[in-house]
């Protein structure tokens, strides 16, 4: 079970699509499911990315590399257990059925963003359809948040799972040494799924540890570590499936390091030339997992030019019109400043609104500014 | 009637929380078989399992990580840090984190659990076990931060932090731990939180404190009213929220104000109440705001006592509000 | 004389360091090739080599942790935390530690270190990208924190804080980075720590400020002036340890304050401000000490122009206090 | 080299006293300074324990079953290299010649305190004759300070190392996870000396963490890790020495596992009878490490009678009259609670202290109080 950074990482599509003896769990319309969702992490990001460039929206991550990651991840959990993701796995989210409208009122930071417009894009959370946990921005707090939420399963005796999602960087953080070391002793339904993707920000992989991979880190808490290909959705969802099975069994906590590669820059701020090398890039161009996908799915006999036609549209239209929408959707009103800072609203945050609001009336309203994020 | 001391009551008020709701659990580093270094937990793992009051490894960052975690997904947990010295490497998941998720998520996820901590000198502890840190989390929007004085208090307002839908930092004076018994009733009660306790009633001068400093501003009060001073006390016992306006009545009715506390002096709680004071009621001031705190310095251990405000520097505040 | 921006001066100033100290050495997340998310420290690989500047990996605790280590053991590190938001993982490090070394080793041990970090709102960072947290860090006895507001200061400050023999926490206003372009003398140069920047003489109304405040004060004192009001405006610059006679001479001066920052109001730095102004000379304010501030809430997003204060907000208290 | 709980400790003297092939690379006169040092240790746990139970001090911590980690590590290091202490180390300061009156004067926080008693009791700062960093309470901090430290003596190209000595409980800590992680990267030259004692006040080593050990945990890190028994003087000198040998020659740090037990409370305020089964502690009992350095020394023919009535009657008169001598020293001037927080006094403490002064001379000086602290 125990990986290193020299073991090959577990694979079950190769390049050229075949999964030779690998049993495929997924039904046909689970994959081309998967496929979609890929389809439409790319467009959404495509999107994204457009609409940064021309200022109207202030920041977005690119995932171009890292789909199959997300998608292979969550095609293994339930609707029931609780995701914990990090700002690049909103592919997650797609495919258990949020909306992308959803996801671009949040680009926008508008009134219907279920944030309120006080995070950042990309920033997501959502309850229905599945509990995925609001992202915060501080690298690595979310992981004992997702052992906690994995106890509470235990304790109420419950079969569902917590999965958390990192990156290479994030096992760097505080809150990776304790949530595994508190998920080892309490054996919790949890699943630690790290995406090296080579980079944290501008720090390489090799550069953030010198242990051998990440996958290794699990034997300093006694929590079995495997390595997989991260290119590669169906190594993903077994890999995910058979951690999930372990959890809830009761058999404890696995960590999954998931080898991939950040195509584009870390952010819409980065600029990766200035330290990403050219010829790895190009290396890892190559291993794209949406083509490997597609491989595998014409191998099937599942793929055509006319689904990818229609997949392709489908996913370019609904983001396209989600965009369209959100933008058209205001911002939030000057009392969501004051409100949700608790339950109910204190005496002193309701006489600061109150003179906000007055001072409005009285000198007009602040001026928005530019203000794009150079991060 | 029983009378318990504080750390009895605080014990009374889990074991209370715990019979009440199953969902409410107890963990931190020895508070399971030895029941807490102080004793505050004693007895728990006994009666409900370890389920329910268990041991963690050494790290507050996990504690107070994973009672998010817990809080998020349904339970009730309360947590403890074994000095408030230690709290430190929680920070980021207090003041980032458990203070911030409603407001991030727009309501959809929450953080209802309390953060128990005994705070203050007076046990020859030096630099690591007498510190009185409320002030680095009074600044955090999100967060309640409330201070028992009493048995009573201590019970009735643990019991209603672990009701409360948002996170609590519940600061314990470890000084008060044992200092005497009062009566605190059996089964549930709540205190409610973001009210003001009033001590003692006068009209020369208005004292703000809470925690450990309730007894010794009681002291320096009784010697004042000696003297003909009559002083009206104030516990604070709830910082954040705070009862800004009973604050303001309180500092009015004498206009002559001395605020205390052990922490040191600079950007310490004690600032934000003459800053309110200040910015709403100045013209009914007839006396400088007056601050009686530790000093601006680590917390030493040989001399402590004189690192603490004592009687006699509250009542040398007192008289110099008085006259002046 | 060049003209630079206030992160060129940062940058200029790093560079003087190294040039004239080969103890000074600069690390932090993606300081090295990249040259840091602002370019604060572009250019200082490629001329020190990476011995002397380079990337970590993801730990403030690591950072700090390690450069009190080295500070400890005769370096003179310059570590940068990549947005001050991401503080909080080294603030035991920080307040435990560097803090209260030289105190609790009675001198056998210091910690003579800068920790350089952006603050502040202005760039549409949410909650995590925005915040002003210096009043968790200005409670730290042991401690010192600089805030510059202009480019001349911003290099003058950070050499004197690297030269200077306690940790310091040197916070730059973010949102001034790129702000406007000044002189900036070459080469070495130290501005004072504990000494405050007259930014205009006034004999109307005092305001005091700091970092990226300052600009807005400036131009809401203009307008002031433009109905007759005359500000004297007071940029701290260094928060801890502060002038603090200083602060009292210039409040004197008009007897009427009012206190700036972006930070949130309850238990800001702000309250320290009034509460040195009631506690001294309460008998010469002729009006209310009124602060403005970031409100008491989370730092928000699409809505940050409302939350920050702005010329509106700070011009209506300035007219308040001159009216009383 | 990479060891596991499951493994036997790397050992040198058996229980009867023999080193079968071993090579002993002390000297004889060191193997009786390290005998001397232990006897010490025991001797200035004596008179503390004596003086807290009839309230002189405030506080201590029993080092009875720990000498032999101190020791035989403090023997493997030159002067000129770096100690970052736990409050459990100080037989390394005694090893290397700091004078029990030193550590006297802190035990009572008097006047001539090196921390001019602002510290707690057995938290020592030294600087001669060895550099023994001065100790912290909060766990886990000073691990990152010594890989600072470390990578000091890397730039400036000399061969010191830094040794870093912690608990059991020490590695879920925050400063665990980035020292060693830190450590590993820059090749630091530092020696991570885990102390296993079984005890984290009264958490167990095994709900501590789930790992296999905690010499494997250095292999997240890409650090060796090695386990060795902490009972023997000469087992911890070699691991030690080789350690250091590594980091001189610029091969880095190493995790060092000593499995030894706490025989005594966690400190004068605990009770270890609430939680600790008596069966381990028999069982241990039998492996004293003062016992067991003694039969070496008897088999080497380095023992007698008279060396024991000496050494013994050497370090118990020199511990009691170093507690007599700090005992009448003064207690520290109220000006001390002022200095030392800045280089430079400034104006505001100097105002303080100054009131301070003021007040006692005009209404009298602060009471003491009994304050015995509880844990
Ligand atoms: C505690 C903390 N420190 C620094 C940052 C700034 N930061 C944002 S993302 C990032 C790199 C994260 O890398 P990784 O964990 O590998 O995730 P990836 O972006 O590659 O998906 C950094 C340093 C942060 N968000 N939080
Ligand atoms: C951050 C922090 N949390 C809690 C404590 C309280 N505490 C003091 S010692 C200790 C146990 C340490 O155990 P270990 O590291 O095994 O060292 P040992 O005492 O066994 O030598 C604890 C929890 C502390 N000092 N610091
Ligand atoms: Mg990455
Ligand atoms: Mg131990």
């Amino acid at each position: 079970m125990q990986t290193t950074q020299s073991t090959e990482p577990f694979r079950v599509i190769s390049g050229d699509g075949s999964v030779g003896n690998h049993q495929v769990a997924l039904t046909d319309e689970q994959l081309v499911h998967c496929y979609r969702t890929m389809l439409t992490v790319r467009a959404f990001d495509d999107v994204c990315m457009k609409l940064q460039r021309s200022g109207r929206i202030g920041f977005s991550v690119p995932n171009k590399g890292v789909e199959a990651c997300q998608v292979g991840a969550a095609s293994a959990l339930r609707q029931t257990d609780f995701f914990f993701p990090s700002y690049r796995d909103f592919g997650m989210a797609l495919y258990h059925g949020v909306q992308p409208v959803e996801m671009m009122h949040n680009m926008f930071g508008n009134a219907k963003d279920s944030a309120l417009g006080r995070q950042m894009p990309v920033h997501f959370s959502f309850v229905e359809p599945i509990k995925f946990f609001s992202i915060s921005s501080p690298i690595g707090t979310h992981l004992p948040q997702a052992v906690g939420a994995a106890r509470a399963f235990q304790m109420r005796g419950e079969d569902h799972v917590a999965l958390v999602s990192f990156g290479d960087g994030g096992t760097s953080s505080l809150g990776f040494h304790s949530a595994l070391n508190f998920a080892g002793v309490w054996k919790a339904p949890v699943i630690f799924l790290c995406q090296n993707n080579g980079w944290a920000i501008s720090c390489p992989a090799e550069e953030q540890t010198a242990s051998d991979g990440f996958a290794i880190k699990g034997q300093a808490y006694g929590v079995p570590g495997i390595k997989v290909d991260g290119n590669d959705v169906l190594a993903m969802h077994q890999a995910v499936s058979e951690a999930a099975e372990r959890a809830r069994r009761g058999e404890g906590p696995t960590l999954i390091e998931a080898v991939t590669y950040r195509m584009g820059g870390h952010s819409t701020s980065d600029d990766p030339s200035k330290y990403v090398p050219k010829e790895i890039l190009d290396q890892w161009a190559e291993k794209d997992p949406v083509q490997r996908f597609q491989s595998f799915l014409k191998q099937k006999g599942l793929w055509s030019e006319s689904l990818e036609a229609d997949l392709t549209r489908e996913a370019t239209e609904g983001i396209s019109a989600a965009a369209k929408e959100a933008e058209a959707t205001g911002a939030p009103g000057l009392e969501t400043i004051f409100s949700d800072v608790y339950a109910e609203l204190p005496a002193h945050l309701r006489a600061q609104g109150e003179a906000a609001f007055d001072l409005a009336r009285r000198k007009g309203s602040a001026d928005a500014g530019d203000g794009a994020f150079p991060l | 009637m029983p009378t318990l001391t504080l750390i009895q009551a605080v014990n009374d008020g889990l074991k209370v929380a715990m019979r009440q709701d199953e969902s409410v659990l107890v963990f931190g580093e020895d508070v399971g078989p030895k029941g807490g270094v102080f004793l505050a937990t004693e007895g728990l793992t006994a009666e409900f399992g370890k389920e329910r009051c268990f041991d963690t490894p050494l790290s507050e960052d996990g504690i107070v990580g994973t009672a998010i975690g817990m809080a998020a997904n349904g339970l009730r947990p309360v947590c403890e840090i074994q000095f408030q010295d230690f709290i430190f490497p929680a920070f980021d998941q207090i003041v980032s984190e458990a203070a911030k998720l409603r407001y991030r998520s727009g309501g959809q996820y929450t953080a209802p659990m309390v953060i128990r901590t005994p705070y203050g000198g007076g046990i020859r502890g030096g630099l690591y076990h007498s510190q009185s840190g409320e002030a680095y989390f009074t600044h955090t929007a999100g967060l309640k931060v409330v201070i028992p004085s009493t048995p009573y208090d201590a019970k009735g307002l643990l019991l209603a932090s672990i009701a409360d839908p948002d996170p609590v930092l519940f600061m314990e004076p470890k000084a008060l731990y044992r200092h005497l018994k009062a009566d605190v009733p059996e089964g549930h009660y709540t205190v409610d939180l973001s009210t003001l306790r009033q001590v003692r009633e006068g009209d020369d001068v208005t004292v703000f404190c809470y925690g450990s400093m309730v007894p010794v501003v009681e002291k320096a009060a009784n010697k004042a009213a000696e003297q003909g001073i009559h002083c009206q006390v104030v516990d604070l016992r709830t910082l954040l929220p705070l009862d800004e306006q009973g604050v303001l009545e309180a500092a009015r009715k004498t206009g002559r104000v001395v605020v205390v506390h052990e922490a040191p002096r600079f950007c310490g709680y004690g600032a934000e109440i003459s800053a309110i004071i200040a910015e709403n009621i100045i013209e009914y001031m007839e006396a400088p705001i007056r601050r009686v705190t530790g000093f601006d310095t680590p917390f030493p251990n040989t001399l402590e006592h004189h690192y603490l405000p004592d009687e006699r520097r509250v009542l040398d505040a007192i008289e110099e509000v008085a006259k002046y």
